[in-house]
């Protein structure tokens, strides 16, 4: 069972939303497609289900063009951003609808359902309820559970978890994979959120603007993101930059400013360079770094507080830069403090703002 | 000031019922008692007026009338309004906005103008005098007007449930018999209403279109009220009694007008 | 709302097409037709655009057009305002609502002739409430002699007939409005006037137009009610548009002269509709 | 301004509420808001917060209980005699008025002098980069320019007892949330409002807040500093709620100075004689618990390990319990990481949800008093 997008494009009047993109999706992996709204997650799932015809290029399921066939005929699931259940029928009646559809057997048919909806954690009470006298996670579970009951080829995810309460997203996402892994479908999974994506694992397309940035497996793509475009979609909050000039042991910035090139940095051709490390690289406590720091100073615009940990936004020579603290931190705006960058892990881009190296490539592989 | 809010309502309810109750006043009274001058309420009630047009077929047949073709029209703009109010909804396609408001247009035609050009028509077809000319003439302004209230509705149910109901594998057919139409359920409501009452109220081209068989009662009426003497309680009681069917029609859809006039679809 | 490109959707507006078009299209041409013809006893000769020119000439036309105008602005003055001050007193939610929006429907849903025919009775001098009341009052009224009073009764009648539509498309616009709307404006220490002027109107906007249009349509073709009523009399003072027609095609036989009024009049009412709704369009899209 | 004092609060939307479960707040609830604080109401959709919220700001009037500013009693007054602002959900904008004449609305109403008007609009257009705009009509703007306008609405006015905001950043979209969340922050730092913000989204809550009041089922349970919050949640919702993946909580017999938890030894370095001998429960967050293999504390068995990038979250379970582990992101999990430890200053004792003093926090309590 694969999924082969072969030069596919797709075009609405003048404006472009997907340029000729290749891909190819095995059995049984889970796919991430992530980048901002807009960016065309979306588009190309339409174009998987069926939902809207390429305006050029091939796709093959199973080695088999699926241009002709109908969407009811195709091996594929599908799950909104809002919560899509037919408000007319049960929890019950709406998993169930596709089976009937596939006239199976009624003892067959009710044994699937309820092992769906247990899966799902939907109840004999909620099974007999109307979708909309469901709360917003219930009504997102019937939905899954219906596009889980037809045990499809090809399961598409299209944001489902974006409309839910902070504390169930984060339930059903722990869910997910497991789901998942049970079923030996190709799962398409879009999101905005790169906490998200590395959360569900398996492969990750990073979109930006129609275009496929970079595939492949997640971690390694998050550590070795090859240009600067996939790096900003795949971090959030947004991978901090700084253009950097090497000459012999400094790394200079701004008007005449410089810092020691410590670790692999010494080793870089002399150039003009963009750095890039991410938040949690960027460190307010020194003592949270344990290796080579290179140290900058930067004014404290505001502090973002998640509990387990803290974001620190500052203010750079006019860069935006983000650090990120362990536990809570809360400093008040304006004032300016050290803040230091790990040596370990800065990425460096050339000038066409591709990878140039960076010393997380040794771990990733 | 907002203390004696409850009036304003009040009064024009008071305002809208009077006339209503003149005509039962005046269906209850006998001929004599009517000519005999002004008076609040019937002295010797008599129901004589409603005996006779229950007993009498020209009369009752009229109503009968009236009410086939009227369900007819019902029937034809509702359906014929369902599938392309669903294409203007969901589909783009060649001249589709300008055949829109082409079909928006022909609730601007005044029956007047259309009346001597339908009786050719309609006698040439060879319908001249059935309630199936009648329904077929009522479709230039009813179904303009359901194709778009329903328009409204559909547009109100958001597309993805249709290519959810296409990817669990519905047909079309299918999906919309048993998904869609009663999604929009209240929509399908309000238009028949509406259907309802533009056919129901309509007379001019009714009129024209029929001769002896198909005769509605308003045409009847009218016919009493001109040749057949002055019959007043005679025509005070059809009248009353073409008030009941629209009570009763207004009275099942109630909570749904509000709605098919909120997206301005009249 | 993104529509997908599908012309096979012809298929599903093909019923529609059918049976408008067989409705619309074909007695036009045949309007058309004879108001380019002389009709004699079932001779059809071909006269160009006379009749037109008469008709743009014909007094009669002309003083039926001015009593079309000036009745439709009486009543839309009157409606309107009038709809909207009910539709505001109106309670917004729960039993008395229903009873409201049923009892006023009521009109909405008599036969036009009834309606004709019960203001005859109504208005009757000698035996109507109206009539009766008035004359009772101390102010001569009889409709069937005197235009005034005539003329009085037909918009009258107007306003219990029609006045319903506006406020139940009034009502619909307020309902449509959000609670927090009026929360907001409570916190913003907003007066009543204010939140009319700055909620409730600019909301209501949109079924206002529709109202004033229908209004404005409906008015203008407006036949059986004032026919039965006044039969167009005394004289001619509440004879409009339509009934001249109709007495022209049908009572005179005269139909080159009744086809080429019918066309100057239906291009009239589509003229003042499309004006109206582009203009009301652009403003709101300003 | 004015402090804002709620006294044996209690709200039902049924007439005559029979027991507890027909309170969308809970009797009785008693709550001080200091004035010119920042607070944050948090808690999941339905607990009641956005109840409170209409009851402080006088569109709702409670059941029982009343609502104090400053020594005025205002239970029953209308909103518009309370000298509060408000911001919704989803924006309210008045659609024929330009930018500008919207946020000179409350102003205008307030019969505020002209030119007064004009610097504060000017002021609040600034903060919220609406100057560009303040001459468009409102009608057609997006749906965050809009929210702008009624943030902008929410704030022009400096003379309000309190501010209240209804998860106002539902509609902003995700890159400006932290923004605008930032500039209320300074606008509060510089005018020194009462602000009260209700939110479900811990992140919001904790960043925009002094103090936070957590709410569950029409109840608060906990009043206290984002810190506070995270370090010491005084219920074992608070633990759960606050902080992802939440806080793990194991059964344990308290015995003297440590807890027995399935019959392992747990020091926690003081004692608990409220409950000592007693059944309770452990409470100890994910980035308190050391995974290690070393043997130490207790045996759990590795579910499955989640890397965020930034750390890794280690799925865990003890008997059937969830136990999560927060490690760094540069720590390899062997196959001889089997057991996990607790810092014991960062556990906590729960008895029926509630945490439970340690005899030595009482003693300094009481020492404090005297």
């Amino acid at each position: 069972m694969t999924l082969v997008l072969d030069g596919v494009s797709k075009a609405v009047g003048s404006e472009i939303h997907i340029h000729p993109t290749s891909l190819t999706l095995e059995k049984g992996t889970m796919n991430v497609l992530l980048g901002p709204t807009l960016s065309g997650k979306t588009s190309l799932m339409r174009l998987m289900a069926g939902l809207d015809k390429p305006a050029s290029g091939r796709i093959l399921w199973n080695g088999s063009d699926v241009a002709g066939v109908a969407v009811r005929n195709r091996d594929v699931a599908m799950v909104y951003q809002q919560f899509i259940n037919y408000p007319g029928m049960t929890v019950y009646e709406n998993i169930a609808s596709p089976l009937r559809l596939k006239r199976v057997p009624r003892d067959e048919l009710d044994r699937r359902v309820r092992a769906t909806a247990e899966l799902m954690k939907l109840d004999e009470r909620q099974l007999r309820r109307k979708p909309l006298e469901l709360s917003g996670g219930q009504q997102q579970r019937c939905a899954l559970a219906r596009a889980l009951v037809k045990e499809a080829g090809l399961v598409l995810l299209d944001e489902p978890l974006a409309n839910l309460d902070y504390k169930l997203r984060e339930e059903l996402r722990a869910e997910i994979p497991k789901i998942f892994e049970e079923s030996g479908a190709i799962f398409v999974y879009a999101t905005t959120e790169p906490h998200e994506a590395l959360l569900l694992g398996g492969n990750i397309a990073c979109l930006w603007e129609g275009r496929i940035t970079q595939f492949g497996k997640t971690p390694e793509v998050y550590r070795r993101p090859v240009d600067t475009t996939t790096a900003r979609v795949f971090s959030d909050p947004p991978m901090n930059f700084l253009r950097i000039t090497k000459t012999g042991e400094t790394l200079n910035f701004g008007e005449h400013q410089s810092v020691a090139a410590v670790g692999t940095l010494a080793r870089l051709p002399d150039a003009r360079y963009l750095a890039g490390f991410r938040p949690n690289h960027l460190h307010v406590r020194r003592q949270e770094v344990a290796g080579e720091v290179l140290t900058f100073h930067a004014a404290i615009a505001g502090t973002e507080i998640t509990g387990s940990e803290s974001f620190v936004h500052l203010d750079h020579a006019g860069e935006r830069w983000v650090a990120m603290a362990r536990g809570v931190y809360d400093m008040a705006g304006g004032d300016v403090t050290e803040v230091y960058a790990d040596a370990r892990h800065v990425f460096v881009f050339d000038e066409n703002e591709r990878l140039v190296q960076t010393t997380a490539l040794g771990r990733a592989a | 000031m907002t203390r004696y809010r409850w009036l304003v309502p009040t009064l024009y309810i008071v305002f809208l019922m009077l006339p209503i109750y003149w005509l039962l006043n005046m269906s209850f009274k006998t001929t004599n008692e009517i000519l005999g001058g002004f008076s609040w309420f019937p002295h010797d009630f008599t129901a004589a007026s409603y005996v006779k047009i229950f007993t009498d077929p020209t009369w009752y047949s009229g109503y009968i009338n009236s009410i086939t073709y009227v369900a007819i029209n019902m029937v034809i703009s509702v359906s014929a309004a369902l599938p392309a109010a669903y294409a203007f909804s969901r589909y783009r396609f060649l001249g589709d906005k300008h055949l829109f408001f082409w079909l928006l247009t022909n609730r601007m035609a005044p029956p007047a103008v259309f009346a001597l050009p339908f009786l050719e028509l309609y006698s040439a077809m060879g319908l001249f005098d059935t309630n199936l000319a009648v329904a077929l003439s009522h479709c230039l302004f009813n179904i303009p007007l359901a194709v778009w209230i329903l328009e409204g509705f559909i547009s109100g149910v958001p597309k993805e449930i249709d290519e959810t109901a296409y990817i669990d594998g519905y047909s079309f057919p299918r999906f919309f018999v048993k998904i869609f139409m009663p999604l929009i359920g209240s929509g399908i409501g309000v238009t028949a209403f509406f259907c309802f009452m533009f056919s129901w109220v309509e007379l001019l081209l009714a009129k024209t279109l029929t001769s002896v068989a198909a005769k509605p009662i308003a045409a009847v009426m009218t016919k009493t009220a001109s040749s057949s003497g002055y019959e007043l309680g005679l025509l005070a009681a059809a009248g009353a009694l073409t008030i009941i069917p629209g009570a009763i029609v207004i009275y099942f859809v109630r909570n749904y007008i509000a709605k098919g006039f909120a997206m301005g679809r009249v | 709302m993104e529509k997908t490109p599908n012309q096979r959707a012809w298929f599903m507006v093909l019923p529609v097409l059918i049976l408008v078009a067989m409705n619309a299209v074909i007695p036009l041409m045949t309007v058309v037709n004879y108001s380019m013809q002389e009709v004699f006893y079932g001779t059809y000769s071909f006269v160009g655009p006379r009749w037109y020119i008469d008709v743009l000439h014909s007094e009669r036309f002309h003083s039926s057009l001015i009593r079309q105008l000036i009745f439709t602005g009486t009543i839309l003055a009157i409606e309107i305002p009038l709809g909207i001050a009910i539709a505001l007193a109106m309670p917004r939610r729960g039993f008395w609502a229903s009873v409201c929006l049923v009892l006023m429907s009521l009109p909405l849903l008599i036969p036009w002739n009834v309606v004709g025919a019960m203001w005859n009775i109504f208005a009757l001098p000698d035996i109507g409430l109206l009539g009766y009341g008035l004359n009772w009052l101390g102010i001569p009224y009889d409709f069937t002699q005197d235009p005034a009073a005539a003329w009085f009764t037909v918009v009258l009648m107007d306003v219990w007939h029609w006045t319903s539509l506006v406020v139940l498309l009034a009502y619909a616009g307020l309902q449509s409005i959000d609670e927090n709307y009026y929360r907001a404006a409570q916190i913003d220490g907003a007066s009543r006037w204010a939140v009319f002027w700055y909620i409730q109107l600019p909301k209501m906007s949109h079924v206002l137009t529709i109202a004033v249009l229908l209004r404005f349509m409906d008015s203008f073709m407006i036949y059986t009610e004032p026919f039965v009523l006044t039969g167009g009399g005394p004289g001619n003072t509440t004879t409009f548009l339509a009934i001249d027609l109709v007495k022209t095609a049908l009572g005179e036989q005269d139909l080159g002269n009744a086809a080429a009024v019918s066309i100057v009049y239906f291009l009239m009412i589509l003229l003042a509709s499309w004006l109206f709704y582009t203009i009301t369009m652009q403003r709101k899209s300003r | 301004m004015a402090k804002i004092t709620l006294q044996d609060l209690a709200h039902s939307y049924f007439p005559n509420p029979m027991e507890a479960t027909d309170f969308q707040l809970k009797p009785s609830i008693n709550h001080e808001w200091e004035d010119g604080e920042a607070y944050a109401l948090l808690g999941p959709s339905g607990c009641g917060k956005t109840t409170l919220l209409n009851i402080i700001s006088g569109l709702l009037v409670p059941t029982r209980g009343r609502v104090l500013f400053g020594e005025r009693d205002v239970t029953e007054l209308p909103t518009a005699e309370r000298n509060i602002a408000q911001v919704f959900q989803f924006p309210v904008v008045y659609d024929t008025m330009s930018v500008y004449d919207n946020l000179a609305f409350p102003l205008r109403n307030n019969k505020v002098a002209a030119d007064h008007v004009d610097k504060r609009v000017h002021e609040i257009a600034q903060m919220l980069d609406l100057g560009a705009q303040l001459d468009r009509k409102a009608r057609g703007l997006t749906a965050d320019a809009k929210q702008k306008i009624s943030l902008g609405r929410g704030m022009v006015r400096e003379d309000v007892s309190a501010i209240l905001f209804d998860e106002p950043l539902t509609v902003i979209d995700p890159a400006m949330k932290w923004e605008l969340r930032t500039q209320l922050k300074e606008l509060h730092r510089q005018f020194g409002h009462t602000m009260i913000y209700v939110t479900h989204d811990q992140t919001e809550a904790l960043s925009f807040a002094d103090k936070v009041v957590v709410m569950l089922d029409g109840e608060v349970v906990q009043l206290g500093t984002p810190q506070e919050l995270f370090e010491r949640p005084t219920h074992t919702f608070v633990g759960y709620f606050i902080g992802s993946p939440g806080m793990n909580v194991l059964p344990a017999r308290i015995e003297g100075s440590s807890a027995l938890v399935g019959g392992h030894e747990i020091p926690l370095g003081r004692s608990f004689s409220a409950v000592d001998g007693s059944e309770a429960e452990l409470g100890v967050r994910p980035e308190f618990t050391r995974l290690n293999s070393a043997r130490e504390g207790l045996p759990v068995n590795i579910r499955r390990v989640e890397d965020v990038g930034s750390h890794k979250v280690v799925r865990a379970e003890f008997d059937g319990r969830q136990v999560n582990a927060i490690v760094g992101e540069d720590i390899e999990i062997g196959a001889d990481m089997t057991h996990v430890r607790f810092d014991a200053e960062a556990a906590h004792v729960y008895a029926n949800g509630w945490i439970v003093d340690s005899d030595q926090r009482r003693r300094r309590a009481a020492g404090g008093a005297h």
